[in-house]
C-alpha cells in the first residue's frame, strides 16, 4: 500500500512542479489560469496522500473558483487576447530566473540539511476530526481572526472597486469638488 | 472493494442512470408537448446517440483543441468523482474517505472549469458568452449549494457520507433541515447547468458552449451533463433523505428510488419552469438562496447544541 | 515520500513562483505568481505538520490560515487592479512608473 | 460498425437545420410538430441543411457559409411550400407537399449516413482568411507590441461601458439564420462581454412575406370568423416559437399543435395551454422590466402599441366589430412581459370573436388591423416598424434579454425589405 502512495506522491509532485512551471509558459490567459489551478489540485492531492483530506479537499474546491475570476480579469484588462495575439509577456526574464533558481536551491538546501524533528502523527488519530476541535476550541480566536480579516477585505475591496465614491466617480480623481460660486 | 471493481461499478451505474434520464426527458416531454405513447421514449436515447456517433467532429478557426477535447473528458470525470463520495448500500462505500461531503463539493465546485474551458476553447462568439455566464451563474449558487450541504453534516458530527446517512436513523435532514434540500436542488440544476437554469447551453446562445461542438464531442458533453445531475441527484438522497435507509426493502434498492424520485423531480422542473434571466438567476442565488441558506445553518447549529 | 522529498517539492514551486511574479508584466500573471509561492507555503506547512509535529492539529490551522491570506490577496489584488485600470487604463506595470494618482 | 450505427440512428429524428425564406412561418411550424424531423439551433448539430421558400437570386449563394458549418456526412435539401423552384438542380429539390418533404429528409439522412450517398463537399476553400504566422517583430502578424492588425484582425477598441471601465469591443454580425433570432433577421452588435453596446439593422436576405388573407382583406369583403382564426393561430405560433427560443420547447410544440386547424371550439384547450404558460412563472422570471416601449412610437403597432396602453386598433371603426360589441384589451406596464400577457389575451378574445361573428364579413376599406399591426394599401407592413425600434431598445441589454425583447416584438424583418428593396436595390 505505501508502495502505491509513495508512486501517487510523485506523480503529484510532479505534475504540481510542471504545471506550475507552465502556467508562466504559455500564451493563453485561459491556460495560465487553470494551470495554476491544476498546480493547486496536485497540491490538493499530495495533502491527501499526506491525511490531510480536508486541507486538500477545500483547497481545490477554494481554486475553482478563483482561478475562473482570475481568467476573467484577465480577458478583460489585457488589450491583446492572447492566442488572437500571441506575444512576449515577460521582462527581466534573465533576472527573474536567476532569482527563481536561486530561492529553490536556497529552500532545497534548507529543506534538506536542517535537522527537522521526525515525528509522525500516531495511527490511530482522524486528524479531520483533530483539526475540527482545535478550530472550535483552543484556536478558535485565530480561526474567527482569520473570518474578520476576510470580511474587512471584502468591504474594503468593494470600497476600492465601486465607481462612485465619497468624492464623486472613481474615475475622476480623488479631490475634492470645488465649490461653485453662486450668484 | 478492489479499485477496478469500483470504477467499473461507479461507470455501469452512471451509465445506466444517465439512460435512465435521458428517457425520462423525453417522457416528460412528449407529456407537456400533448403526445400520447411513450413507447418510443426507450429506444430513442441510443437511436439519437448513434446519430452522434456517426457524425464527425466540426472544427472552428484556431480552437483550443487541447483544451476542448478536454473538457467533456473533465465533466464526466468529475460526475464519476462525485458518485464515489455517495455510499450506494449500507457499508458500499466506492472511495471510503473521512471527508466525503468535501470531496463531493470539490468535484461538483470543478464543473464550472470544465464548462469555463468547454465555452472557451471553442475561440467562437456564443460559447464564450456561455463560459462567462457559467461563471456568473456558479459562483452564485455555490456558496449556498457549500452551506446546506455542509449542514448536513452538524446532526452526524462528521464529515463522511456515510455517517451523515446513519445519522438520519430517527429523522431525516429533509424534516430536521426543511429549507436545505430545497436550496439544494436548485442550486444543484445550476451547477448540473440543467434546465431551467441551463444559462451556459441555452438556446438564446444557439446552444451556448456546445453550440460548435457536433458529433462524438456532443455525445459526451451530453452524457456527462447528465452525470453530473445524477450526481447531485444521488447526494440529495444521502444527505436529506436517508440514502439507503428504510424498511422491507434493501438498502441499494431504497437508494435508488430516492435517487430517481428527485431525479424526476429535477427533470420534471425543466419542462415546467421558465429559464431566469441571468441577472434574475445572479440575484437569486446571492439575494435569496445565501441569507436562507445561513438562515438554515443557525437554525440546525442550534438544533444540534 | 519524505519531509525532505515534500520540501524539495516545496522549494521548486516557490521558486518557480518567484520566477513569475518578478518577470511577468501583466499584473494578473504577477498575483499567480504569489498565489504559486502561497501554495509552496501551504504544501510546506502541512509537511511539517505530517512529519515533525507529531499530529498536532495546530499545523494544519496555520495552513488554514495561509489559505486565508491567498483569499485575501485574491480580493486586494483584483481591486487594485479594476482601480488602477479604472484610473489608467493599464495592466502592465511598465505603464506605471509613478504611483501618484 | 458504420453498418450498425446507421441502423440505430434511423429511429432517431433528423436533425435539419432549416435556413427560412419568405413565405414559410407556417411550414416551419408544422415541420416542428413532425416527430420523424427535429430543427436544431445551430448547423454544426444538424445533417441535413434545408433551404425552404424564396430568396433574392443573389441569396442563394450567402449560405454556404452555413453549409460548411454543417460536420461531414451533409447533405441538402431545397423546398418551396408554394411550389417547385428552377434554380436549384434536381437532385437536391423536394417538390411537393409536408409529408412529402419529411420522407425525402428521412430518405437523404438514411442514405448519407450509411453512405449510400457520399457527404457533400464544403463549397468554400478551407484556407486561413488572411496568413496567421511570422509577421511583424513577435510574429504576431501586427506593428508594435500593442497596435497594428494582428493576423490581418484589427485589434478591438474600447468603449466606455455601464461599470465605468473602458473595456474592448467586440463587433460581430449575427443572423439572419441564428436558431435564436427570427429568421432572416441580420444585426450588426458591438459587444462587451454580453451587453450589447450598439446595434445596426442590415437589409433582410430573405424576400417579401406576403400576408395573403391579410392583404385581400383590404379589397373584397372576408368573413370575420376567418380574420380572428387567422389572427389567434398567428400569435399561438408566436407563442410556440418564442417558448421554443425562451427552453421551453415541449410546450412551445403543444401551442404550435393547438395552431393547427384551429377552431372557436378549442377554446378550452387553448386555455388550460395559456394558464400553463402563466404557471412557468415566464413573465416574472424572464421577461419583467425588459425592452418597454415609449408609447408615442408604436402607434399602430397592433399588440405592441396596445401593451403599451394605447387602445390603437383599426376593428373600433369597422361596424361590422362594433356590431359585436368588440373592445381591445389594453396593458400598461409597455414592457415584455405585458406584450405576452397582451398577445394571450387576444388569443382568447380572437376566438370569442371568430364563434360570435357567425357568416359575418369585415371590409377593410384600405385598413385591416393584422396581427403585428395596422396594415394599409401603401404597402408597409408593421413588421417594418417594430424592427425600428431595435437599436433603441436593444442597446445596453445582455444578450439573452435581448433575445427575449425581439421575440416580445414580433419582428418580422420581411416588413423591411418591402420598404427598403428599392433603396437597397440602388446601392
Amino acid at each position: 500500500m505505501s508502495g502505491i502512495v509513495d508512486f501517487l506522491f510523485w506523480v503529484f509532485a510532479v505534475a504540481a512542479v510542471v504545471t506550475g512551471w507552465l502556467v508562466f509558459r504559455t500564451d493563453s490567459m485561459v491556460r495560465a489560469a487553470y494551470w495554476l489551478m491544476a498546480s493547486f489540485v496536485a497540491v490538493g492531492a499530495i495533502l491527501v496522500t499526506l491525511d490531510a483530506q480536508f486541507l486538500g479537499l477545500i483547497l481545490i474546491l477554494m481554486m475553482a473558483g478563483e482561478m475562473t475570476i482570475m481568467a476573467i480579469f484577465m480577458v478583460m484588462y489585457m488589450m491583446n487576447p492572447a492566442g488572437l495575439n500571441p506575444m512576449t509577456m515577460v521582462h527581466q526574464h534573465r533576472t527573474a530566473a536567476v532569482a527563481g533558481a536561486g530561492a529553490f536551491v536556497a529552500l532545497a538546501l534548507v529543506g534538506l540539511l536542517a535537522d527537522f524533528p521526525d515525528r509522525p502523527a500516531p495511527s490511530g488519530t482522524d486528524p479531520t476530526v483533530d483539526l475540527g476541535v482545535e478550530l472550535l476550541g483552543e484556536s478558535m480566536l485565530v480561526f474567527e481572526s482569520a473570518g474578520v480579516a476576510l470580511l474587512a477585505v471584502m468591504i474594503g475591496a468593494i470600497a476600492l472597486v465601486s465607481k462612485r465614491g465619497r468624492y464623486g466617480d472613481a474615475d475622476e480623481g480623488s479631490e475634492e469638488p470645488i465649490l461653485e460660486k453662486t450668484e | 472493494m478492489s479499485p477496478a471493481w469500483a470504477v467499473a461499478l461507479v461507470g455501469v451505474l452512471l451509465m445506466v442512470s444517465v439512460y435512465l434520464v435521458a428517457v425520462m426527458e423525453t417522457i416528460f416531454g412528449l407529456r407537456v408537448s400533448g403526445v400520447r405513447g411513450y413507447g418510443r421514449a426507450w429506444a430513442l436515447p441510443m437511436s439519437r446517440a448513434a446519430l452522434l456517433l456517426s457524425q464527425r467532429r466540426s472544427v472552428t478557426e484556431r480552437p483550443d483543441a487541447q483544451a476542448w477535447a478536454l473538457a467533456p473528458a473533465l465533466l464526466g470525470g468529475l460526475g464519476a468523482v462525485a458518485l464515489t463520495a455517495i455510499p450506494l448500500a449500507a457499508g458500499v462505500e466506492v472511495a471510503d474517505v473521512d471527508a466525503g461531503i468535501v470531496l463531493f463539493g470539490a468535484a461538483l465546485v470543478q464543473v464550472m472549469v470544465a464548462v469555463f474551458l468547454h465555452g472557451w476553447a471553442a475561440n467562437s462568439l456564443f460559447p464564450v458568452l456561455g463560459a462567462f455566464r457559467m461563471a456568473a451563474l456558479a459562483l452564485s449558487v455555490s456558496i449556498p449549494f457549500s452551506l446546506v450541504v455542509i449542514t448536513t453534516a452538524l446532526p452526524a458530527e462528521s464529515l463522511s457520507v456515510g455517517l451523515i446517512i446513519s445519522s438520519q436513523e430517527s429523522l431525516w435532514n429533509v424534516v430536521r433541515q426543511p429549507l436545505g434540500l430545497p436550496i439544494y436542488l436548485i442550486t444543484g440544476l445550476g451547477f448540473s447547468f440543467w434546465a431551467p437554469l441551463q444559462l451556459p447551453d441555452a438556446r438564446d446562445l444557439s446552444g451556448g458552449t456546445s453550440a460548435e461542438v457536433s458529433g462524438a464531442a456532443l455525445l459526451v458533453w451530453r452524457v456527462a451533463r447528465a452525470s453530473i445531475l445524477v450526481a447531485v441527484a444521488a447526494m440529495g438522497a444521502a444527505a436529506f433523505l436517508g440514502g439507503y435507509l428504510g424498511p422491507w426493502l434493501p438498502g441499494w434498492l431504497w437508494m435508488a428510488v430516492k435517487t430517481f424520485g428527485l431525479l424526476a423531480i429535477l427533470v420534471w422542473s425543466g419542462h415546467r419552469i421558465a429559464r431566469p434571466r441571468m441577472e434574475t438567476a445572479v440575484k437569486l442565488g446571492w439575494t435569496v438562496l445565501l441569507p436562507l441558506a445561513l438562515v438554515d445553518v443557525f437554525v440546525s447549529g442550534a438544533l444540534t447544541l | 515520500m519524505s519531509l525532505d522529498a515534500l520540501l524539495v517539492v516545496a522549494a521548486a514551486l516557490f521558486g518557480a513562483g518567484v520566477y513569475g511574479a518578478l518577470s511577468q508584466q501583466s499584473f494578473v500573471m504577477i498575483m499567480m505568481g504569489l498565489e504559486l509561492m502561497l501554495n509552496a507555503t501551504i504544501l510546506a506547512v502541512v509537511a511539517f505538520w505530517w512529519g515533525s509535529t507529531g499530529g498536532n492539529p495546530e499545523g494544519q490551522l496555520l495552513a488554514i490560515v495561509v489559505m486565508a491570506v491567498m483569499a485575501i490577496e485574491a480580493a486586494i489584488g483584483f481591486a487594485l487592479v479594476t482601480n488602477v485600470y479604472r484610473v489608467r487604463k493599464a495592466d502592465i506595470t511598465e505603464k506605471l512608473r509613478r504611483l501618484r494618482g | 460498425m458504420r453498418d450498425l450505427l446507421a441502423r440505430l440512428a434511423v429511429g432517431a429524428p433528423v436533425p435539419v437545420f432549416p435556413v427560412a425564406g419568405g413565405g414559410t412561418r407556417e411550414a416551419l411550424a408544422r415541420l416542428r410538430l413532425r416527430p420523424d424531423v427535429h430543427l436544431v439551433d445551430t448547423p454544426r448539430h444538424a445533417i441535413v441543411l434545408l433551404v425552404l421558400g424564396e430568396f433574392p437570386p443573389g441569396e442563394i449563394a450567402g449560405l454556404a457559409a452555413v453549409h460548411d458549418m454543417i460536420p461531414s456526412p451533409r447533405v441538402t435539401v431545397h423546398w418551396t411550400p408554394g411550389g417547385p423552384r428552377d434554380d436549384v438542380p434536381r437532385s437536391m429539390r423536394v417538390d411537393g407537399d409536408d409529408t412529402a418533404l419529411v420522407a425525402a429528409l428521412s430518405r437523404v439522412a438514411g442514405e448519407v449516413l450509411s453512405g449510400t450517398r457520399a457527404s457533400e463537399p464544403p463549397i468554400r476553400p478551407d484556407v486561413d482568411p488572411v496568413e496567421w504566422r511570422g509577421i511583424g517583430p513577435y510574429g504576431h502578424g501586427g506593428k508594435g507590441m500593442t497596435g497594428g492588425t494582428p493576423f490581418g484582425r484589427p485589434l478591438a477598441e474600447r468603449a466606455p461601458d455601464r461599470d465605468g471601465l473602458e473595456l474592448d469591443q467586440l463587433s460581430v454580425t449575427v443572423g439572419p439564420w441564428l436558431g435564436a433570432l427570427p429568421p432572416g433577421l441580420e444585426l450588426g452588435i458591438k459587444l462587451q462581454g454580453d451587453v450589447i453596446q450598439e446595434v445596426e439593422i442590415h437589409p433582410p436576405a430573405v424576400t417579401l412575406e406576403r400576408p395573403d388573407g391579410w392583404v385581400r382583406a383590404l379589397e373584397v369583403p372576408v368573413p370575420v370568423a376567418e380574420l380572428e382564426l387567422d389572427r389567434a393561430r398567428h400569435h399561438l405560433v408566436w407563442l410556440g416559437e418564442a417558448l421554443r427560443v425562451h427552453d421551453l420547447p415541449a410546450l412551445g410544440q403543444r401551442t404550435l399543435r393547438l395552431a393547427q386547424g384551429l377552431t372557436p371550439g378549442d377554446r378550452g384547450e387553448v386555455e388550460r395551454v395559456l394558464a400553463e404558460v402563466r404557471r412557468t412563472g415566464i413573465y416574472r422570471l424572464a421577461l419583467r422590466g425588459l425592452g418597454a416601449v415609449d408609447p408615442s412610437q408604436v402607434g399602430g403597432l397592433g399588440p405592441v402599441a396596445r401593451a403599451a396602453g394605447l387602445e390603437d386598433d383599426a376593428r373600433l371603426d369597422d361596424p361590422t366589430y362594433q356590431e359585436l360589441g368588440f373592445r381591445p384589451v389594453s396593458h400598461r406596464g409597455a414592457d415584455a412581459a405585458d406584450r405576452w400577457r397582451q398577445r394571450i389575451a387576444e388569443i382568447t378574445q380572437s376566438l370569442d370573436l371568430a364563434g360570435r361573428a357567425g357568416d359575418r364579413t369585415a371590409f377593410g376599406d384600405g385598413v385591416v388591423e393584422g396581427p403585428r399591426g395596422r396594415i394599409t394599401s401603401d404597402g408597409i407592413l408593421p413588421g417594418a416598424v417594430t424592427v425600428d425600434l431595435l437599436p433603441e431598445l436593444l442597446t445596453g441589454l445582455e444578450w439573452g434579454d435581448a433575445v427575449a425583447v425581439v421575440w416580445s416584438l414580433d419582428v418580422d424583418p420581411t416588413g423591411v425589405a418591402s420598404r427598403s428593396s428599392p433603396e437597397g436595390a440602388a446601392a
